[in-house]
């Protein structure tokens, strides 16, 4: 079982603990994953809302690189995912623009022919993987703790587009958590929005919805939040001093990648796993779980 | 009524509406559904942003939209506050594409010289970098403290290349001159 | 002291429209005093001066309803009723009772509420004119 | 009018009797029978549950006029019984069709009751010591019956049935029935009849509410349909009439009623008005307020739809007279409280542009009308087409709205789209009225063939 | 048996409906010790099944001989108990109904107490009342096997054409000159999108050939006797000024005719000859001189020549008919605007209404087609509908929601944009009531065309006397704005009223009216096309509006509810008639005068009764100075008995 692996450019200028973790992980349950070294960002929606043509045609030179490499694309980024997907089946759906689009990928010398999938590692660590492996691989219970799951927007939705779990009541992430044997706690508006996206735009709302979501997550007497998109940590993790500042709140939630939070459970040091680049710290987290 | 930021006059004439406003949004990917809007507002009740902000009001823009307010509708910061969370998407029982439809409205609005900074400073970044984000000094000591290798620069020249076939990269010359204004 | 007077009150009612409306305001859950007993005949017309006056030697007050003018399911048994009402007034002042004690209503199939609201006034009038002196225990 | 009493001996000797196939005994093909039985057809009711009756037998009351629907609807269930042309076949289903000549071969499938019909008394002893318990379907579910039931008091006909999935054949049934009625051992049985003519009225099944995850019925425990309602608030019903809470038995103070559940909704798959459930949602605000008087009570709809005779004036009186809270807007999702099992609702109120986050402690989802759960097999058999609603449909719905495709065979009621009660009454003796001709004409041939 | 009655009395719960407000245990304990009663029992459902066998059970246990059930309404279940009776072997008049529902637990909700006391009284009415009742004798007629429908529309074709279809004589009266009604004025109907005429003219011409099926147009009822299964009508057909018998329907007449008038069909846009027929696939085709603008200058005599089809001397013809059942099948008006002064119809020229619209856009119509608008006949370009003219409208007394005229906007706005695609076409609705089936697919698909829907009534229209265009003032609720559109054409949907003569054809047929003025069913529920009087049946809009769809299935429904009534050959008339004392009647008359059924007759100075005729009113019994009648099962002794208990305790 092998992956093109799409980082997008978030994640290795922002969040190399997320990289490192993901390697290690993947490593581990022996699955290999090829870096696309000519790939570019996937073009998200800010881009997306300046003009859609540039957005598709970047997103789907990205696709044509795995098109190369004849493998299907697996992101870890829940925009890369998003943006990825739609393009892809915009472009596999849509003829007339598909044309277009190849005409542009001609004057950089490629096509967009439509054989590959796109897949988030949520989906190949519960389905390809099966949590069966992960098991196996799992050396250190985490029962002790309690993990509030946050699957952020675009892993979920458009569901007609990404059909990735129940858009509403998702459960691969807790599913995925608890084969750590951590309790993956319920909490109100779950599903709702972290506000990665108004940054720049609107700070101050950006941190008003981060600032709902920590609310939401603390009355459910979690002891961290684990993420699976970039923006979603920064905005709770980073996020969190922004909203001391403004609202004078303080939650002290420490804030993990999914990979890494798996990684402790598979007895990798968390040293590798970058856990030392978050703004909040995890020690309250690492002592629980000794 | 609690209304969105958008400035709209007191009372909407015929004559200086826009009718085919709505056409052209249903001309753009993403906006082919508008007609179908019923205004039930499951968009709205559904709506993160709305819930903490009046400004935004994404049934009522639609509704704009519908009756031709073509140039409040394009100028107005409103229109770039959804989080593109794409509920609203998820539970319009018309399968209207509302978060879609709002980048087609973005789109319609950059060409006519409407963006805000930060999404054109991104764009600019993305066309002379390969990448939005900068690589710092700090990213760079970072990863190989984790035993990651050193970034190679993305390849710039083939988004650049995009970007001027589109237009692109000359709407974001324009958006600065407009920022500039 | 002593408790409020309970007017007793006797309603003829026809079959087809006032009956009919009086099922209409139970059906709309209407709520009226349960001072009146209804006693179904088929038309309005059926009401004998004899019924009435031996009414009101039990009653304090005698309610006459029927199908609208022009409605009479049976075309014009409501006119005769009309008539012979009237008369028994006449007699009823003569031998000096309030005339107020004998009531002719027109209410339809489709008038519940009237029905209601015709019972609840009578009977406020009633309590206000006392017990009928023709009334015995 | 001599001209007038020939005809009449003329009709008088038409003495062989045709008969009919009726499918469905809810009030739609009730009404089919009767009108066919009075007409002096010979009537075959096929009704595939244990008791005729249908949905109308599970609703509390009816709109406009809040009638008490079983009064209304159990004497025509008698009546079925008693009708000398109609022959009740419940429990039954129809497995075969084939064309003979001009005329239809049913073939009938008779599920075994492991009860025999002409023993069984309906004195329900049997019911009174069955040990096992299981939720009554005609409840909703909510109630309980024993594996040995009637589906409620007033069943046609009024015999018992064992549920075999649950039944652990103890015997006590057997032992306690004085009438020796109970057979373990009984075998199905497959009838064939002969008919001129089939009336389609096989009803619908409502919307699943657990496709609209977003109000997540059947994850929260408040959140109910307007058919579970129905039960809740019936003095026959599971809770004998006390309108409470499921999670607590608490009384409901605030309850929403959420219209277009799985109707108008292209995402849900069912792009159609269900015509019903503006009208139910305001009948059952009505009856809550009349069970909970201080209740604060809420209707969220897109377009209130009082189209039918007396609607409108019921609309307003739910407004003014028991001041039912009514607000534009479709609610966009319901929220838990973990802890107190509330419910938040949360909304646009369309005419104010306010974003609602009202909380309730119940919820009631008005649940739209979906095609029956059998239409597949029905269509198999009978080879009548659907129209693109799932529902059977005319080739012309709008002159010729009983027919289908193929001659003889009608639909009515509900099986051809959603219809409330009197619209379903009116189409069924509509179909009785096309189904007679069809018979008459039957009957001029043989007539034509024998000369 | 009359002398020692053996009475039971039966009180039922209804579930909680009455058990919830009256101690129904109490009642029954109250009455069981009563002279007479035998048994006293309370009971779930006493209507039930196992309650009606609980009776028959007593009846034969304890040979009860009168039975009084404590219940609901009798008007909803004195039959089914009646029959419970007759299957005992009781005479069903020995039956007594205390409604302890309607009138009393759901009228006293508030006051348990008095209403269980008031039960109490009314059962012990009840009790001294049965013991006083006397079986009476089951009388039964023969159905006559023909069958009246009034008004030729679409109801009222099909219902003829399936009852004759079962071999039953029709008789179709139609006020107007030809059938067909509204539906042969409109263009297409919706959501199929048939052409209108091209359904209804087959069904027309097959009407008229039917052997079974006399078509009677031109006429008005003026008068309705008898009973259920022997009615006698009285028809009066209108002058036509031609022989129907001898018009072949040639038009010749009408070529040679000089005189125009506007023709009323026509939106009065279009004009029609002094003879002539209101449009070409007029059923009867025969032609007719409308007098009031004839000249008589008898060119058309000529014209005619050997056929002599035309008669100016002709006069009305009264014929009577008589008939097993009736069917009302006379429609709707659509609501004429002028008293709405806002939106200014008939004093704008370019505001029309969706009728007019029809025969606007119809091929056939006044202008073939061309949509264009009155004023200038130059093509409309902007072209707004407003909603709800007529309905859901308080202030003229239309409450009801007219059911079809929002889907007839929606329909005429896309016809608009498939016409005229560049158009702006703007919808002004209070809410969109697309019910029906196939409906909400249809306003989506509209929508998919572009035309606006703007959410709000329309509160007023003004003209610019320059150009003819109307601006339509409206707050457009999405928004909470008001919005100002100018369009060059503006439809008012009108809604439905019931028509003028409802009223006096519902006083010559006895049947009441709603509320809203449209004929009352007997139920709404279960009793859609009966009425109170049996034998007359309702179909289409007269009973309350429809579309056509709705329209022909309760038409369908109506004719099989005859054919049932038909087929049955005979049936029972009313047992509760009036019966003279021959010893005591002293001949004076009094009741042969006022008897509204003509069902007295003086035979040698005494006065009788015709059963047959005799409706059980009992007038005659209360008018008669002799006392000398008796009026079955509401004698005087019967109802003083009532009266003498209602409060004695």
């Amino acid at each position: 079982m092998n992956y093109a692996l799409f980082f997008g450019c978030v994640i290795p200028t922002r969040e190399p603990s997320y990289e490192a973790s993901l390697r290690a992980v993947f490593k581990e349950l022996g699955v290999d994953l090829i870096d696309l070294d000519k790939a570019t960002c996937c073009a998200p929606i800010p881009i997306e809302s300046l003009d859609f043509k540039t957005s598709l045609a970047i997103a789907a030179y990205n696709l044509s690189l795995a098109e190369e490499a004849n493998i299907n694309i697996m992101t870890i980024c829940n925009g890369c995912f998003q943006v990825l997907s739609k393009a892809n089946k915009t472009l596999k759906e849509n003829e007339t623009l598909r044309t277009d689009i190849n005409k542009i990928l001609a004057e950089v010398g490629r096509e967009y022919k439509g054989t590959v999938d796109v897949v988030d590692y949520l989906q190949v660590l519960h389905n390809d993987v099966t949590p069966e492996r992960i098991k196996e691989n799992i050396s250190k219970s985490l029962n002790k703790l309690r993990v509030a799951a946050f699957y952020g927007c675009h892993v979920l939705r458009p569901s007609s587009v990404l059909n990735f779990d129940n858009p509403e009541h998702p459960h691969i992430l807790d599913d995925l958590i608890e084969l750590t044997e951590a309790k993956s706690v319920q909490y109100m508006h779950k599903t709702k929005c972290c506000g990665g996206l108004l940054r720049g735009i609107s700070d101050d709302l950006a941190s008003k919805l981060a600032r709902n979501k920590l609310f939401n997550i603390s009355n459910s007497k979690a002891d961290c939040i684990v993420t699976v998109c970039p923006f979603c940590f920064l905005q709770l993790d980073v996020g969190q001093l922004d909203v001391r500042r403004r609202f004078n709140e303080t939650y002290n939630l420490p804030v993990f990648h999914y990979p890494e939070l798996l990684g402790l459970a598979m007895g990798i040091d968390p040293e590798k796993l970058g856990l030392k680049t978050h703004r909040i710290s995890t020690e309250s987290v690492l002592k629980k779980i000794e | 009524m609690a209304n969105t930021d958008i400035k709209i006059k007191e009372t909407l004439r015929s004559s200086e509406l826009e009718p085919n406003f709505a056409e052209e949004i249903t001309k753009h990917p993403g906006g082919e559904k508008l007609y179908l809007c019923y205004q039930c507002g499951s968009c709205a009740g559904g709506c993160p942003v709305g819930k903490i902000t009046n400004s935004y009001k994404p049934r009522q823009i639609i509704r704009m939209a519908l009756l031709g307010i073509k140039n409040e509708v394009l100028s107005s910061d409103s229109i770039w506050l959804c989080a593109s969370c794409y509920t609203c998407q998820e539970r319009c029982p018309q399968e209207v594409e509302i978060a879609d439809l709002m980048l087609a409205i973005r789109n319609i609005a950059a060409k006519e010289g409407h963006a805000p900074k930060a999404f054109v400073e991104q764009a600019t970044s993305l066309i002379e970098n390969g990448r939005i984000p900068k690589i710092t000094g700090l990213t760079q000591r970072r990863r190989t403290s984790l035993g990651l290798p050193e970034l190679s620069p993305a390849p710039a020249d083939v988004v650049k290349k995009i970007a001027a076939i589109t237009g692109f990269e000359q709407l974001m010359e324009k958006l600065k001159e407009e920022a500039k204004k | 002291m002593a408790e409020e007077f309970e007017p007793k009150l006797i309603a003829f009612t026809c079959n087809w429209c006032s009956y009919a409306g009086a099922d209409l305001a139970g059906v709309s859950r209407m709520q009226y005093p349960p001072n009146v007993r209804v006693i179904r005949l088929m038309c309005s017309g059926r009401v004998d001066p004899i019924f009435i006056l031996e009414a009101l030697k039990r009653a304090d007050g005698v309610l006459v309803t029927g199908c609208h003018i022009g409605d009479c399911h049976y075309v014009s048994g409501n006119l005769h009723a009309e008539v012979r009402v009237k008369l028994v007034k006449k007699a009823l002042e003569m031998v000096g009772l309030e005339p107020e004690r004998l009531k002719l209503e027109w209410i339809s199939a489709s008038e519940g509420e009237k029905f209601a609201r015709v019972i609840k006034e009578m009977v406020d009038q009633l309590k206000k004119l006392g017990k009928n002196p023709l009334r015995d225990g | 009018m001599s001209s007038i009493e020939e005809e009449q001996e003329e009709q008088e000797k038409q003495e062989k009797q045709q008969s009919v196939l009726v499918l469905g005994g809810g009030v739609c093909g009730i009404q089919v029978a009767l009108d066919l039985a009075d007409m002096g057809f010979k009537v075959y009711l096929v009704e595939k549950k244990p008791s005729i009756g249908g949905h109308m037998a599970q609703l509390d009351k009816t709109f406009p006029t809040l009638d008490c629907s079983a009064c209304i609807l159990t004497p025509k269930m008698v009546d079925v019984a008693r009708h000398p042309n109609i022959e009740l076949l419940t429990y039954s289903e129809v497995l075969a069709v084939s064309r003979a000549s001009k005329s239809f071969e049913v073939t009938i499938l008779k599920k075994s009751r492991y009860v025999n019909e002409d023993k069984c008394t309906g004195c329900g002893i049997c019911a009174q010591y069955c040990p096992i318990e299981v939720p009554n379907e005609f409840d909703q579910g909510i109630g309980i019956r024993k594996a040995i039931y009637v589906p409620f008091p007033q069943a046609i006909p009024l015999i018992y049935t064992i549920d075999k999935e649950n039944c652990i054949k103890c015997g006590l049934c057997e032992r306690m029935c004085e009438a020796e009625a109970i057979d373990h051992n009984q075998q199905p049985m497959k009838i064939t009849v002969t008919v001129g003519s089939i009336v389609v009225a096989v009803g619908f099944q409502l919307f699943d509410a657990k496709n609209k995850q977003e109000y997540g019925y059947g994850r929260y425990d408040n959140v109910i349909t307007g058919l579970d309602f129905e039960r809740l608030v019936n003095a026959a019903g599971p809770t004998g009439g006390h309108l409470a809470r499921l999670s607590d038995a608490k009384i409901p103070k605030k309850i929403a009623f959420i219209q277009c559940v799985g109707s108008r909704d292209e995402k849900s798959g069912n792009l159609n008005c269900s015509r019903v459930c503006c009208m139910y949602a305001i009948k059952q605000a009505i009856l809550a307020k009349e069970h909970i008087p201080d209740a604060d009570i809420h209707v969220f709809y897109m377009d209130i739809r009082a189209y039918g005779k007396g609607f409108e004036e019921f609309y307003t009186r739910a407004k003014e007279e028991f001041n039912v809270k009514f607000v534009r807007g479709a609610v966009s999702e319901i929220v838990e409280i973990p802890e107190t099992k509330n419910l938040i609702v949360r909304v646009e109120d369309t005419e104010t542009g306010e974003l609602l986050e009202k909380e309730f402690d119940m919820v009631v989802l008005s649940v739209g009308l979906t095609p029956p759960s059998d239409s597949e097999a029905i269509e198999n058999i009978l080879g009548i087409s659907k129209g693109e609603d799932g529902f059977f449909s005319s080739p012309d719905p709008q002159i010729f709205t009983v027919d289908t495709n193929i001659g003889g065979i009608f639909i009515a009621g509900t099986a051809e789209g959603p219809k409330d009660i009197p619209d379903s009454v009116a189409q069924a003796s509509a179909a009785a009225m096309k189904a007679s001709v069809a018979l008459v004409q039957l009957t001029q041939e043989e007539k034509h063939v024998e000369k | 048996m009359i002398d020692k009655p053996r009475i039971g009395v039966y009180v039922c719960h209804c579930g909680k409906n009455i058990a919830g407000v009256v101690n129904v245990e109490d009642v029954a304990e109250h009455v069981r010790n009563m002279a007479g009663v035998i048994v006293a029992k309370d009971y779930r459902y006493v209507c039930s099944d196992p309650g009606q066998d609980m009776i028959k059970k007593d009846i034969r246990d304890y040979q009860l001989d009168r039975i009084v059930v404590v219940a609901c309404s009798p008007r909803l279940h004195e039959p089914t108990f009646r029959r419970v009776l007759e299957e005992s072997g009781l005479n069903p008049y020995l039956l007594e109904m205390v409604n302890i529902r309607e009138q009393c637990s759901w009228v006293h909700m508030d006051e348990p107490d008095k209403a269980t006391e008031k039960a109490k009284d009314l059962v012990r009415m009840a009790i001294l009342r049965s013991q006083l009742l006397e079986p009476l004798e089951i009388k039964e007629v023969k159905v006559l096997k023909s069958v009246l429908i009034v008004g030729g529309g679409v109801s009222g074709i099909s219902a003829a054409l399936d009852l004759a279809e079962m071999g039953f004589k029709v008789y179709l009266v139609e006020k107007n000159e030809s059938i067909g009604g509204h539906m042969a004025q409109l263009d297409k109907t919706f959501p199929s999108m048939d052409c209108s005429i091209c359904i209804l003219g087959p069904k027309m011409v097959e009407v008229a050939r039917h052997p079974k099926i006399k078509i009677i147009s031109h006429a008005d009822i003026v008068r309705v006797e008898g009973y259920v299964g022997n009615f006698k009508v009285k028809i009066r057909e209108n002058p036509r000024y031609v022989i129907s018998d001898r018009c072949t329907g040639c038009g010749e007449c009408q070529e040679v005719c000089p005189i125009e008038y506007p023709n009323e069909w026509d939106i009065n846009l279009g004009v029609r000859k002094a003879i002539s027929v209101p449009f070409p696939q007029a059923v009867p085709s025969v032609y007719r001189i409308n007098i009031d603008y004839c000249l008589q200058c008898y060119k058309c005599v000529e014209a005619c020549g050997a056929r002599e089809a035309i008669d100016f001397g002709q006069k009305p013809k009264e014929t009577e008919l008589n008939v097993g059942a009736i069917i009302v099948a006379i429609g709707f008006e659509p609501y004429e605007p002028y008293q709405l002064k806002e939106y200014g119809y008939g004093t704008y020229q370019n505001v029309i209404t969706n009728i007019e619209f029809e025969r606007l856009i119809n091929a056939a119509g006044p202008t073939e087609g061309k949509l264009i608008r009155v004023s200038d006949m130059k093509v409309p370009h902007r072209i707004g509908f407003i909603q709800c003219v007529g309905s859901r409208d308080e202030r003229i007394g239309h409450i009801y929601c007219s059911r079809f005229c929002c889907m007839s906007a929606i329909k005429q706005a896309r016809q608009i944009k498939e016409k005229l695609p560049e158009a702006e076409v703007y919808i002004f609705h209070t809410e969109p009531r697309t019910f029906g089936k196939g409906f909400e697919a249809f306003f989506r698909k509209t929508r998919e065309y572009g035309v606006s829907v703007v959410r709000g009534r329309a509160s007023k229209v003004l003209e610019d006397p320059e150009t003819g265009n109307l601006t339509v003032f409206v707050e457009d609720l999405s928004l909470g704005k008001p919005v100002e559109v100018e369009v060059d054409l503006l439809i008012l949907s009108v809604g439905m009223s019931p028509p003028k003569d409802l009223e006096s054809l519902s006083r010559t047929l006895r049947i009441p009216r709603d509320p809203d003025g449209f004929l009352l069913e007997a139920h709404p529920k279960l009793r859609p096309v009966d009425t109170h009087t049996a034998g007359i049946f309702l179909a289409g809009a007269c009973q309350s509006p429809k579309d056509i769809t709705d329209s022909i299935s309760q038409a369908k429904a109506a004719a099989a509810s005859v054919a049932a009534l038909l087929s049955r050959g005979k049936i029972r008339v009313e047992s509760m008639i009036a019966h003279v004392n021959q010893d005591l009647c002293i001949g004076c008359g009094l009741c042969q005068e006022i008897c509204p059924y003509q069902a007295m007759t003086i035979q040698n100075k005494k006065s009788k009764t015709i059963p047959a005729l005799c409706g059980g009113c009992g007038t005659c019994a209360s008018t008669c100075p002799e006392h000398a009648i008796t009026m079955k099962h509401y004698t005087n002794k019967q109802i003083l008995a009532e009266v003498v208990t209602a409060f004695q305790r």
